[in-house]
């Protein structure tokens, strides 16, 4: 073989090992989990960091369970997955998307079984459309009683 | 002068070899050859592009025009690397390390001629006594000297050399010239610029000429 | 003076065979680390400049930010990463520097090994001289800033990953700029991006040790992304390399 | 050369003089466009497209926010391609117009982060966030600085140009693993709104689509006759000794 | 009118946005027209320059 192609084909073939060895490496790793945003599931049954170590906490905020502490800027609301709730506490103001059915992303720690946040964001889904239309469709859902699914949440 | 190892095709050949910097042409179109046992002056004003020549053959800046070949195939890395030993205006050794590190080290890249070692080579250009001090500490010429001892070293048979006689004396350039034409005797060959101050030893090399 | 023509050394054609060309691509490597370890024992007093550059950036955390053990040592991890990174900078830019100008990357350009393979061993010794001796002093920085003692182990093993992939990255931007009139704050303005994905994973792998999640995860995208690098890097560093000599 | 392989018409529109005048014929046509569509798809989503249903006016902001983002990559998608074909080639207007498309992705660019930065404020309640996209956005930004710095730190352009070039493919290679390594931060960034492949199923209103696809044609319009425009520039700087330039300046100065 | 310019409340967000994908592109486009005449001008000196250097040299080569 001349030596142009055995290079060629030296460095193609390491090119080549590289890329295996790196697609197995991936492969390994995407099977743990390397999540830093718990749902209130995962908290529930342990596997959020404890003992006092922040870190985020994802859910839809619960309906009916948004209490404004009366003369603070103190929230009280509950973050649900629709499995589990986790009572969240926060100081501070709220993001205009804010609002109950919203995805909401909260950073703090747990106090007592209550998480306590440091920073509240609204997240905000893909969907745009006229409010006549939202209207519509929620007028729609709620004569079929279609389930209301969560917006957004599912997004990565 | 022809040797027992001398191939039909010559070392290196250049044809209508031209470059150009910014459109502005620096040489060429050149046709030259250079085969076993010859050496080739390549005389110019400053600003010539002798210096270019040398780089465009030596592979270190693309040919605009024109072809390059070694042993009659065309120029690639794997048909120059390990056959061209470079002397520029830059040493190419570094200045903290000893004359016999640096040496020992492009020994290992290239490879060493066969019989030939740092020191016996130091003793060829006559700086055997500086071989293991700093070559910051060499004079001018004395790196230029370590520079050629290089070429003795290593196991190149097509020598390019700019500018070699520059920082030299007249033993030195005497010098020059015998490793030339002790290296053209073994079969190699030689292409050796210069700015026409120096007369060339070997009435028979052959010139060629660049106009600024 | 010795005028008279005479044959150097054996009278034997100079001509190279084969065997001579391709064998010693090992030798040549070997050869070039040893160089570059002679080089570096010559300045082994620049050798200590990043590692006291390290000390003294890790001693001003706790008079930023008081000396709260607590609030050092959550901090700590990230801090010690960012260090490290800031303490490589100055040598990475100047990793072909003096090499191009005296003009030994010519002599690189032309020898019979493949330039990648040059640049990678380049870039083994400049992370043994460099970034190793970094590493080493890492327990006594942690324990400047009081980084837990479960973590240390886990910062280092990142920093054995994540540091060769930062040199591997540093090479080829290092290369580019060597041709360059002005390099500057360029080869950390284009580290910046590149640098990006490592650190992301350094910091998440260090993070998840601090609060005791699994962190082999995040050690595992860095060990792939070197083993990727390793074999990468190279090549595109020969071709910078080759734009670097063409002046 | 290897440059005979390619097409024949490349090869007439690669030598500068025809491509300058290529250039200039082609984009005040380009402009033209451009602004013809910039003014209907800004009539159309400033006007007559609907408030949103949730966001209210605001998010009449994905008018111009969405198409800068989009031709942030695209740019940076046509810098590497030309890039390539310099490095390989050593074409010299396919240089020229690699170190042209930087500072316009850059521009891009930054419209897309200051934009963005504006609609978060008021429906994320924060002026940036550390999340994938916007992350991925601010190092495309750094990139496009790194190639632009170095493209200028070198004496000799062509040189720089092909220096400049390989660091924007080692760029390409680096895009999708800053992407999805910070993915996993997690994202307040919403996923894909427009599915290039289902268009009508996409989860945005038809009234409110149609001005963002008007925009898009806007700003690609837009880039291919800034980036002719540039390209002639730079030619008449690189070319300057030639004979072509030297007629042409002093035609035109007449 | 004024409602359209108030934006539902969002003037102080969606009017800068609209101003700087403006002004930032207005930059691209003519950062290039001016870096175009500073060429061109030098150029046109440079041409000048190299006119009465030669018809100098004719000039003092004519009498020998």
């Amino acid at each position: 073989m001349n030596p142009v192609r055995k290079r060629r084909l030296i460095v193609t073939l390491l090119i080549l090992g590289a890329v295996a060895i790196a697609t197995g490496l991936s492969v390994f790793a995407l099977q743990r989990n390397m999540t830093y945003l718990y749902s209130p599931t995962e908290v529930d049954a342990g596997k959020a960091p404890t003992g006092g170590h922040p870190f985020r906490l994802g859910g839809i905020v619960k309906e009916g369970s948004v209490h404004h502490v009366p003369g603070t800027l103190t929230t009280d609301f509950v973050i649900t997955d629709r499995f589990q709730n986790i009572p969240v506490t926060y100081t501070g103001i709220l993001p205009d998307l804010f609002r109950v059915g919203q995805s909401t992303i909260t950073t703090g720690t747990m106090v007592d079984g209550k998480f306590v946040a440091t920073k509240v964001l609204a997240k905000h889904d893909a969907t745009y459309m006229p409010p006549q239309v939202a209207q519509a469709i929620a007028k729609a859902k709620e004569e079929n009683r279609i389930p209301k699914t969560a917006q957004g949440g599912g997004a990565p | 002068m022809t040797t027992p190892f001398a191939p039909s095709a010559p070392l290196l050949s250049a044809h209508r070899l031209a470059y150009s910097r910014d459109d502005e042409p620096v040489f060429g179109p050149l046709d030259f050859s250079l085969r076993p046992g010859e050496t080739v002056l390549v005389e110019g004003d400053n600003g010539s592009g002798k210096t270019t020549l040398l780089r465009v053959l030596a592979g270190m800046l693309p040919p605009g025009e024109g072809e390059i070949r070694f042993d009659g195939r065309p120029a690639s890395r794997d048909s120059r690397n390990g056959r061209v030993l470079w002397l520029g205006h830059r040493l190419g050794m570094n200045e903290s390390l000893s004359a016999r590190e640096n040496l020992d080290f492009l020994a290992g890249l290239y490879g060493q001629r066969d019989g030939a070692s740092t020191a016996s080579v130091m003793e060829r250009v006559g700086i055997e006594a500086w071989l293991d001090e700093p070559l910051r500490t060499l004079s001018a010429g004395q790196k230029k000297r370590v520079g050629l001892a290089r070429l003795l070293l290593l196991p190149g048979d097509i020598w390019l050399l700019d500018e070699p006689y520059a920082n030299l004396d007249r033993h030195g350039i005497d010098l020059v010239n015998a490793l030339i034409a002790a290296h053209c005797n073994t079969g190699g060959a030689a292409l050796v610029t210069s700015h026409g101050a120096v007369r060339f030893a070997d009435p028979n090399a052959r010139h060629i000429h660049l106009d600024a | 003076m010795v005028t008279a023509v005479q044959p150097i050394a054996n009278s034997t054609p100079v001509a190279p065979t084969t065997d001579q060309r391709s064998s010693g691509t090992l030798r040549a490597c070997a050869a070039l680390l040893r160089r570059d370890f002679t080089l570096a024992w010559r300045r082994r007093g620049e050798l200590f400049l990043p590692l006291l550059y390290a000390v003294i950036v890790a001693a001003l955390f706790p008079f930023a930010l008081g000396p709260d053990p607590e609030l050092l040592g959550r901090i700590a991890g990230g801090v010690l990463l960012v260090i490290v990174v800031l303490a490589m900078l100055p040598a990475l830019e100047s990793m072909f520097r003096s090499d191009l100008e005296d003009g030994t990357l010519e002599q690189w350009l032309l020898a019979p090994q493949p330039l990648a393979l040059l640049a990678l061993t380049r870039v083994i010794a400049h992370w043994l001289t460099t970034v190793l001796p970094l590493i080493i002093v890492m327990p006594l920085l942690g324990a400047l800033l009081n980084l837990p003692v479960k973590v240390l182990p886990v910062l280092m093993l990142t920093l054995l990953l994540a540091t060769p992939l930062l040199v591997l990255l540093g090479a080829v931007l290092s290369a580019l700029a060597a041709g360059a009139r002005r390099s500057g704050i360029l080869v950390a303005l284009m580290l910046l991006p590149l640098a990006v994905p490592v650190v992301i994973f350094a910091a998440g792998a260090i993070a998840a040790a601090q609060s005791g999640m699994p962190y082999v995860a995040p050690l595992t995208w860095l060990a792939a992304a070197l083993v990727l690098a390793i074999v990468l890097a190279p090549l595109a560093c020969a071709a910078a390399l080759r734009i670097a000599v063409e002046a | 050369m290897s440059r005979s392989y390619l097409p024949h018409w490349m090869h007439w529109l690669g030598s500068p003089p025809n491509f300058y005048r290529f250039a200039g014929a082609l984009r005040p046509w380009l402009i033209a466009a451009a602004l013809v569509c910039a003014a209907i798809g800004l009539y159309g989503g400033l006007v007559l497209a609907p408030p949103d249903f949730r966001q209210g006016d605001a998010y009449r902001i994905i008018f111009i926010h969405v198409p800068s983002a989009w031709m942030s990559l695209f740019i940076y998608a046509c810098m590497a391609v030309t890039g390539l074909v310099a490095l390989v080639w050593r074409v010299k207007l396919a240089e020229v117009i690699a170190m042209e498309c930087a500072p316009i992705g850059a521009a891009f660019t930054l419209i897309t982060l200051a934009t963005g930065s504006l609609w978060g404020r008021p429906m994320w309640g924060t002026w940036w966030t550390w999340g994938a996209r916007l992350t991925s956005e601010l190092v495309l930004f750094f990139l496009y600085l790194g190639v632009i710095g170095l493209y200028n730190a070198f004496e000799d352009r062509r040189r720089g140009a092909r220096a400049a070039s390989l660091l924007a493919l080692v760029g390409i290679v680096n895009l999708p693993i800053v992407h999805y390594s910070v993915v996993w931060w997690n994202t307040l960034h919403q996923g894909s709104t427009v599915d290039w492949l289902h268009l009508s199923q996409s989860s945005i209103a038809p009234s409110m689509l149609w001005p963002l696809l008007v925009m898009t044609l806007a700003t690609h319009l837009y880039f291919f006759a800034s980036i002719l425009g540039r390209a002639r520039t730079g030619l008449l700087s690189l070319e300057g000794g030639k004979q072509w330039v030297r007629s042409l300046v002093t035609e035109t100065s007449r | 009118m004024m409602q359209f310019f108030a934006m539902g409340g969002f003037a102080m967000y969606v009017w800068p946005a609209y101003a700087v994908f403006f002004i930032v592109l207005a930059w691209d486009w003519f950062s290039p027209a001016l870096r175009r005449r500073r060429i061109t001008r030098a150029l046109r000196g440079r041409i000048a320059r190299e006119r009465t250097r030669n018809t100098r040299a004719t000039r003092a080569e004519a009498p020998t």
